[in-house]
């Protein structure tokens, strides 16, 4: 008998163990309602840890994404079309020799605990930057050419440089309250919460692995947001993350995949943001991978160094069936190399140019070119060798893991060979900076201007021997290039700039040194019940989440209390004219406006571009 | 030990096996010697994985990021890998024995903080799980092997084979799939649960729920196989016709003399399995968000940040090195035939 | 009529044997059902070449849309790229049985190995190698297993290695324990009185005696092979290229894709309920031959 | 009324398509406070017998006839009143103590356990304690003892906890089977008096299981002899013995020789129509093989030495055989191991023909030619999985023998007396009886024309009816082949059946050795005197 009872015991533990969580919910969900209710909380789930919160450290995609909301900035990104505009800073002025850089503080300025905000904090907070390596770690590239920084009263701030420095009114450097950070022993640690910042919002709690939470600042001095607690939830799969959309534990994600964006069009209570990309994707071609002073580097195949067979190459890769396939539509189609986001500057190929995909044409070509076929089916090379090429794809990426295939199965039909190799993020970076690849996955951030990924195929910005010193893209070192490079550098006139520009990308186009694959859409989501909108960066076509700024969170529009607020170059919010839900979706057509305001600041951009797009895809994926 | 029979028998007798005085010292120190030894070789396996694994630490250290020979050059300084190979293995060996696993490339912490942030969530998980999979598994086998050849034994085996034969990511996604919205799917708490103990702790429960499920359902199987066919094996065992002639009910028989001896062979099983624990444990957290261990090392491999790998990995073999010596050590206390052999 | 010679006989009685003992195993249902199974998975995966077309793993080539749900064309659906999901269940089998099997071996091989020499030689030998086998069992294989095939290149070597380079401990155990009461036998004492040496010992007597249990062990760990290997392959560390599919690659791709939110149970279904079955398979037969080959466990 | 009336008892065991018939028939009757000896072979269902008094079979054991114990019929009992006449009324004394207790719980807990299940009430533990220990002290065990668990126990030790166990709640019938089987000459008799004294101070009735007809006649006052599941022959054991009507009982009895009679010596119980050679003339020259000052320690886990043979200078004449006496731990099968060179010895030396044993792997092979082992267990010492020919040939191969092999393992079958050799070859073990085993390996042994067999307990694992032929055996080999023989024994019947010179060894030395007449008839040294007393004889119970 007591058998029994023990089996007895022993199954209501188990049952009590498994029905006791399972009953939970029947509560739970009440409590997520009062609790909404009371407070206000935006809730964001994030498919990306958090690497760190120290403002000097962070470097993730959502760490800066968060310190952004937690700390302002001398100058921010404007809302509408990534123009840098005062933010800490009301105004700044620059010395004849673009040496020294004066900016005045706004008044008033009050961190989070109520302290007074002033020159201090920032000449404080770059003074270590310049004293401490570590506080370097972030940013420190920012200030590496930088003489002094000094506060010479409450509102000015006056930094000298070293050399003219282009990147000065795109600082994206948190600024650190003095009183608080000025006591910390070792700059590289954890930081303690709840943090004192200067943000929209102030970050209350960090919990490893889990989530992030952040108050509203009441101090900010754009106002104080309507929502009052900005959550930042981590989800190690971007399913589980849809999941809990679909459920309302959170209010908005990002990073979508076709699939789970698809999935949640019938949903009535989620709205869908589908924004352009600055990104273009591409697969690099090596032809011939050399120093910058042009001495051989790497093991690329030596074949790929004529010019025809990257040709044929580029003709049997297939944008449109990637666009379809991989990115489930939510793509365009490759043009030229400059995204058609910057409409102004991007290329495409006119109609004798345009290479259609044609694996028959590909094959012509080469059969043109003298490569013939082997015994089984594979090209030789001038020396009679197979043409067996690797293909380098990263192996976290779903594009490259997807992708990877294609080009596989249609370079087979031209007699390629290709051994895909998925390699992690890091070892795809050193084996294509050391031009130890054939062909490789990439892609890149464009900006507003084009000159930092117009820069990336100069011979200039080949590494030295030991594969560093420089980020080289496709090893293209091209005199016509480099010349065009170099015209536009110092062109003033815009349309024959663009036109340059034009110019380069249709040389870019005929080497074929790289294959332009598409340019992928970023999709989001959010809970329609509960949140009105946000606001977009660019406003029209923009997206909620990683922007150049803190619109996105700090204009969170709670259901019921719209419209959602424009954000004005000159510090006020006018209400949106439009609704951002499912926006997107229908083409922008403003691109008048964007011309407009983009010629007002081209100059500044023109050298400032250098930041944007500091980081390769893959990596610029993960981080800011 | 002194001999109690009579003198000419004494002299006569057999000598009975010795029993040395201090031998559960000995036997101690024998165990924890061996898991040294294992430790050490954990250690210098470590040390030797992650260095070779192929790549560039310093360009791993600033993925990407433009940096300047110089920085470069600081940075490889700073983590001593100019220096020969051996007396980087000597400074990795200091920095361990004082509690230091290094920095992590990826997070700029200390490995240590990291890990320790990370062991809660893990050890909550997998203790749980392997609780509740012990006590189901030793149950089922149990019963199965007492009632061979059943329905209930047929049917409880077959289901724990089928369970065990799953991969436990795919068993996860199921569970993802089948009770979408019934439970969290991913972490541990929900960001907006009420900070009293009393919510905190029914909120993890909540989560705990699908990872548990997984988790038991793919290991409980190993000690139900294993329980059932120690327990067979014991049934056939002379002492237990003693107990039914001393007029013992069946299941006093079955509790009092047949589990007790079945049982010890499972529990060394139980701390052996440990390591195919952790391994589920990799991929019950990957599925479902858990901040533990588990999913700090898939992270960390993915990234590859390497002092992380190598602070996981050594804590991990450790944590699984030092539950074995605890099972020699129970092992001896549950068995007195160790006792004296 | 003339004596028949002794190697005659001692194969006259192998077969016997074996007669006998395969009908102990059919006697055993689900060994039988395992069995079956087994030959059938097997001989589909051989003869996949000859009654599907490979081709239809060419993502280029695919002709059905994005995870389409099951129709007459596609019987299980299709994946992400559109290939048919039945198409690439049949062609994982190809690799996963690979893999399982290679990697078992390899496992098994070392297991064998490194258990009779522990065994066989005493003292320094047998405490060496016990050491290292204990060091092996506790680590977590998985962790070590992620780690090799991060450190070696992609495929399906790499694979195997990872697999059979972590999972051989409990068959160096099994073996070891299993020479031991082999040795403790008078007959062994016998042999080396007659004047044999350690290769004799070995291979005249432990090996054949140790050879089944080696045997019954190899089929069950077939099944952890396997389930190893798409786990491996579930976290990104398996072979990439796309004609040659395993199951934990299809689920990996299953589940990047969002099959789950998808609800596209014709894409999550198969490679799983494909691996279980043959997990399932192996055991089933695994424990039929143990019941065969262990009398112990024959009774009742 | 009879204690225990056994009425036309079958059992038959069923499974897998066959059907065994253990018992066939038996009836038997214990008045109480009687005693009753139940001899047989193995297999003869005499141990079947004893667990269906109690109904300890398996499942699929098969019950007819009555089983009245008490006048109660065990075989229609409910369940509830068989356990509570289990142990009450009747106890067992298990065979092989080792493995039929427990071996993780304390003895004092097993021996009361019954005590606790038995009572109305449960015993206070003082009361149930001192019980315990009045149990223990009955068995001449000091209360210590309870605290140990079997492992901790010699074996006479675990014979005596059974014994407690079996008398802890009075029963009026204890059986015992095999109670001794596994003990040494010196403990079996300590353990049959301690047996004896208990039953007849306790009034109880005894059925004691044994294939040992001395050590029954010796605690018995009635026997009774099954054969291949009946009952033979059944009378006082004076009576049984002496005047055996049944042949099978006769050879039980003849398979124990009286060490004294002349009747015995060189002439051990054979049926063989070969019979039996003549005693040798005494051997002389050069010994074949000897030992001078050999010292073997083995050093333990702790770094204790045990020294298990201790000086020891033994010789050995061609065509002599010599037996090598001794309990259990004396060192005599170190002693073998060495001599065969299995084990290295810690100092002194082997001399074999003259020259010392080779320590090289080569000059040991050529060595172990000449030298060949037979092993105690026949059924162990073959590999089950060799045929009889490839068991033969073995020993030919490892030493790459010239000639015909087929020749030679049939040679060596006749010469082992297996005829005809042919029809034995393809045959397995398990095929062959337990005699037919041990000439297998004595055939392997022949094939090699060794000069010296050592052959350790050859017969100490085979029914008593075998016994005899195979040592008839060893004596016509030794006839015909001149092959010398040391054997070793704890069996001083087995020494004046067939040795030449006894060599008795104790604790690592020998401390008498001398030609087996005079050793064995008037022996000087105590162990050997106590070894001779301990000897249970037929006829006469040991008195102690």
């Amino acid at each position: 008998m007591r058998s029994r009872r023990v089996a007895l015991g022993i199954t209501l533990l188990v049952t009590a163990l498994v029905t006791v969580p399972v009953a939970v919910p029947a509560g739970a969900p009440e409590a997520h309602a009062v609790s909404e209710q009371q407070t206000k909380i935006l809730r964001v789930g994030v498919t990306q840890e958090v690497d760190s919160l120290n403002p000097f450290i962070s470097i993730t995609r959502t760490g800066t994404d968060i310190l952004r909301t937690g700390f302002d900035y001398l100058t921010v990104y404007n809302q509408e079309d990534y123009s840098p505009i005062g933010s800490l800073a009301e105004s700044w002025e620059t010395s004849q020799d673009k040496l020294t850089w004066t900016f005045k503080l706004r008044d008033g300025l009050k961190w989070s605990d109520g302290e007074p905000l002033t020159a201090e904090d920032p000449a404080w907070t770059f003074n270590k930057m310049l004293d401490d390596e570590v506080a370097r770690t972030a940013n420190g590239s920012y200030v590496k050419q930088w003489e002094s920084v000094e506060a010479t009263d409450e509102h000015t701030l006056v930094i000298k440089t070293k050399v003219p420095q282009a990147t000065m009114l795109a600082l994206d450097i948190p600024i650190v309250p003095e009183h608080v950070w000025s006591k910390v022993a070792d700059i590289g640690a954890a930081p303690q919460f709840p943090m004192v910042g200067s943000g929209p919002y102030t970050i209350q709690e960090f919990k490893e692995a889990q989530f992030t939470k952040l108050k509203a600042n009441p101090n900010f001095w754009r106002g104080k947001p309507k929502v009052e607690e900005l959550h930042f939830i981590y989800y190690r799969n971007s399913d589980a993350a849809v999941t809990a959309l679909q459920n309302g534990e959170i209010d908005l994600v990002n990073r979508l995949n076709p699939t789970q964006f698809d999935s949640l069009e019938s949903n009535p209570d989620i709205a869908r943001n589908k924004a352009q990309n600055r990104r273009f994707n591409e697969i690099l071609i090596n032809p011939g991978a050399a120093t910058f002073d042009g001495k051989p580097i790497g093991d690329g195949n030596p074949a790929l160094k004529d010019i025809k067979l990257r040709q044929a190459i580029a003709t049997a890769i297939d944008s449109k069936t990637l666009v379809d396939k991989v990115w489930g539509g939510y793509a365009e189609e490759a043009q030229g190399y400059i995204p058609p986001v910057f409409g102004e500057f991007a290329w495409s190929p006119p109609e004798d140019l345009k290479r259609e995909f044609s694996l028959d044409e590909a094959n012509a070509m080469l059969d043109e070119a003298g490569y013939r076929k082997g015994p089984n089916g594979v090209r030789l090379d001038k020396q009679g060798k197979p043409l067996n090429l690797r293909l380098m794809t990263h192996a976290e990426a779903n594009l490259d893991e997807v992708a990877g295939p294609f080009v596989k199965g249609w370079l087979a039909e031209i007699g390629i060979n290709i051994t895909l190799q998925p390699l992690s993020d890091n070892q795809v970076n050193e084996s294509t900076t050391r031009g130890e690849f054939d062909l490789a996955f990439s892609g890149w951030n464009a900006n507003p201007d084009p000159d930092y990924v117009l820069s990336l195929q100069t011979c200039a910005s080949r590494p030295n021997a030991e594969g560093k010193g420089n980020t080289p893209d496709s090893f293209l070192c091209d005199e016509e290039y480099d010349e065009l490079y170099n015209q536009q550098l110092q062109e003033f006139d815009r349309g024959k700039r663009v036109d340059l520009v034009k110019q380069m990308q249709e040389v870019l186009h005929d080497r074929a040194t790289l294959v332009i694959l598409g340019y992928d859409n970023a999709l989001e989501a959010y809970r329609k019940d509960a949140f009105e909108g946000f606001p977009l960066q660019p406003r029209e076509g923009g997206v909620i989440m990683n922007q150049q700024g803190y619109w996105g969170y700090y204009g969170a529009t709670p259901a019921g209390e719209g419209p959602v607020p424009v954000f004005n170059d000159d510090g006020t919010a006018s209400a949106s004219d439009a609704e951002t839900s499912e926006a997107a979706d229908e083409e922008s057509s403003n691109t008048g406006v964007v011309l407009a305001i983009v010629g007002g600041v081209i100059l500044v951009l023109l050298v400032g571009g250098l930041l944007f797009a500091r980081g390769r895809r893959r990596t610029a994926d993960e981080r800011e | 030990m002194s001999d109690i029979l009579t003198p000419t028998e004494d002299a006569l007798a057999e000598a009975p096996p010795p029993t040395r005085g201090g031998g559960a010292l000995r036997y101690v120190l024998t165990k924890i010697g061996g898991g040294l030894v294992s430790m050490a070789l954990v250690v210098v396996l470590g040390f030797l994985l992650f260095r070779v694994l192929p790549g560039d630490v310093i360009q791993t250290m600033f993925r990407g990021r433009p940096a300047s020979p110089e920085l470069m050059a600081e940075a490889e300084e700073r983590l001593g890998l100019n220096k020969p190979l051996f007396e980087q293995f000597l400074d990795y060996l200091w920095r361990l024995l004082h509690g230091d696993l290094g920095q992590s490339y990826v997070f700029n912490v200390p490995v240590t903080d990291k890990i320790l942030e990370r062991l809660g969530p893990t050890l909550l998980l997998v203790g749980v799980a392997t609780l509740i999979a012990v006590a189901l598994g030793l149950w089922l086998g149990t019963r199965s092997a007492w009632r061979r050849g059943s329905r209930f034994d047929r049917i409880s085996t077959g289901v724990a084979l089928a369970l065990w034969s799953t991969p436990t990511f795919w068993l996860g996604m199921l569970l993802l799939a089948a009770t979408s919205g019934l439970f969290p799917t991913a972490g541990i708490v929900y960001s907006d649960t009420a900070p009293d103990f009393l919510s905190q702790a029914l909120d993890v429960a909540h989560h705990m729920v699908l990872p548990t499920i997984t988790l038991v359902a793919v290991i409980y199987a190993q000690y139900q196989l294993v329980m059932r066919s120690s327990l067979l094996e014991e049934m056939g065992a002379d002492y237990l016709t003693t107990a039914r002639a001393k007029g013992l009910r069946d299941d006093l028989v079955r509790r009092r003399h047949a589990v007790p001896n079945a049982l010890l062979p499972t529990v060394t099983l139980v701390f052996l399995h440990l390591g195919f624990v952790i391994a589920g444990a990799v991929s019950v957290e990957t599925v479902f968000s858990w901040p533990g261990l588990g999913l700090l090392t898939y992270d960390a491999l993915r990234v590859r940040d390497l002092p992380l790998l190598q602070g996981t990995f050594v804590v991990l073999a450790g944590a699984v090195i030092l539950m074995n010596v605890l099972a020699d050590v129970l092992y001896r206390v549950l068995d007195p035939r160790v006792r004296a052999s | 009529m003339t004596a028949p010679s002794p190697r005659a006989l001692a194969w006259r009685r192998r077969g016997a044997a074996f007669a006998a003992g395969w009908k102990q195993y059919a006697s055993q249902r689900a060994g039988l059902v395992g069995l079956g199974l087994l030959v059938l998975i097997v001989l589909l995966a051989v003869l996949a070449p000859y009654i599907s077309d490979q081709q239809g793993l060419d993502v280029t080539k695919a002709t059905g849309g994005r995870m389409e749900p099951p129709s007459g064309e596609f019987p299980l659906g299709t994946d992400r790229v559109g290939r048919s999901v039945l198409l690439l269940t049949l062609w994982g089998a190809r690799v996963s049985l690979l893999v399982g099997f290679v990697a078992t071996l390899l496992s098994i091989a070392i297991g064998t190995i490194i258990g009779i020499l522990a065994a066989h030689y005493g003292r320094w030998v047998s405490a060496g190698l016990m050491r290292v086998t204990d060091f092996f069992l506790v680590l977590p294989s998985l962790v070590l297993a992620i780690a090799l095939s991060t450190v070696l290149e992609r495929g399906v070597g790499t694979i195997i290695l990872a697999i059979g380079l972590t999972s051989w401990p409990s068959a160096a155990r099994l073996v070891r324990a299993q020479t031991l009461t082999i040795e403790a036998r008078p007959y062994i004492e016998r042999s080396k009185a007659l004047g044999g040496g350690h290769l004799h010992v070995i291979g005249k007597h432990v090996l054949p005696a140790v050879l089944p249990l080696v045997f019954v062990n190899t089929t069950l760990a077939v099944g952890s092979a396997i389930v190893a290997e798409s786990t491996l392959s579930f976290l990104g560390l398996g072979d990439p290229d796309p004609m040659r599919p395993s199951w934990g690659s299809m689920l990996r791709s299953a589940w990047l894709d969002s099959a789950v939110i998808a609800g596209a149970w014709w894409y999550l279904l198969p490679p799983g309920i494909a691996i279980g079955i043959v997990v399932l398979a192996f055991t089933m037969c695994g424990r039929a031959l143990e019941a065969v080959l262990n009398p112990r466990l024959r009774e009742g | 009324m009879a204690l225990l009336d056994i009425k036309d008892l079958t059992v038959r065991y069923t499974g897998r398509g066959r059907e065994i018939e253990a018992v066939r028939g038996v009836n038997l009757s214990l008045a109480p406070g009687d005693t009753l000896g139940l001899a047989g072979e193995s297999g003869c269902g005499k141990s079947t017998l004893a667990m269906s008094v109690l109904r300890l079979l398996p499942a699929s054991a098969r019950i007819g006839g009555e089983i009245l114990l008490d006048g109660e019929d065990v075989n229609t009992m409910k369940w509830g009143r068989l356990r509570a006449v289990r142990w009450t009324t009747a106890a067992i004394v298990f065979q092989g103590a080792m493995h039929a207790l427990n071996p993780v719980r304390r003895v004092r807990d097993q021996i009361a356990e019954p005590i606790v299940l038995h009572a109305d009430t449960p015993p206070p533990p003082a009361a149930l304690r001192r019980r315990v220990d009045e149990l223990l002290a009955q068995v001449e065990l000091p209360a210590e003892k309870g605290e140990s668990y079997p492992h901790e126990l010699s074996g006479g030790q675990k014979q005596r906890v059974m014994i407690a166990m079996a008398l802890a709640c009075e029963p009026r019938l204890v059986i015992a089977d095999e109670p001794t089987t596994a003990l040494d000459v010196i403990v079996q008799a300590q353990v049959l008096a301690l047996l004896s004294r208990l039953v007849t101070e306790q009034d109880i009735g005894l059925i004691m299981i044994s294939h040992d007809l001395a050590v029954l006649a010796a605690t018995c006052r009635r026997l009774a002899v099954m054969y291949e599941g009946r009952l033979v022959e059944e009378g006082e054991s004076a009576a049984v013995i002496g005047r055996p009507e049944h042949p099978h009982t006769a050879a039980l009895a003849a398979a124990f020789p009286t060490v004294g009679d002349p009747e015995y010596r060189y002439a051990p119980a054979t049926s063989s129509e070969l019979g039996l050679p003549d005693p040798p003339p005494p051997p002389s020259g050069e010994p074949l093989l000897r030992t001078e000052g050999l010292r073997v320690t083995f050093t333990g886990r702790g770094r204790s030495v045990t020294t298990a043979v201790a000086g020891v200078d033994l010789e050995v004449h061609a065509g002599e055989i010599v037996a090598l006496v001794g309990q259990s731990g004396s060192g005599k099968t170190t002693l073998a191991r060495t001599v065969l060179g299995l084990q290295r010895p810690t100092a002194g030396r082997v001399v074999f023909d003259g020259t010392p044993l080779p320590t090289g792997t080569r000059g040991l092979r050529a060595y172990r030619r000449q030298v060949q082992l037979v092993l105690q267990d026949p059924t162990s010492a073959l590999n089950p999985r060799h045929s009889v020919y490839e068991s033969v040939a073995e020993g030919l191969r490892i030493h790459k023998m010239p000639g015909d092999e087929r020749a030679r393992v049939a040679a060596a079958l006749e010469a082992a007396e297996l005829r005809p050799a042919e029809e034995f070859m393809p045959l397995l073990p398990h095929q062959l009886s337990g005699g037919q085993r041990q000439r297998v390996v004595i055939a392997g042994a022949l094939a090699l024309e060794p000069r010296l067999l050592v052959a350790d307990e050859p017969v100490a694992s085979l029914d008593a009816s075998v016994r005899g032929e195979i040592l008839a055996l060893l004596l016509r080999l030794r006839a015909r082949l001149g092959l010398a023989a040391l054997v070793i024994t704890h069996d001083l019947g087995l020494a004046w059946n067939i040795a030449d010179r006894v060599a008795v060894m104790y604790r690592g030395e020998l401390v008498e050795v001398g030609p087996v007449d005079e050793v064995l008839r008037s022996p000087t040294h105590d162990y050997t005197r106590s070894l001779l007393a301990a000897l249970p004889t037929l006829g006469t119970p040991a008195e102690h």
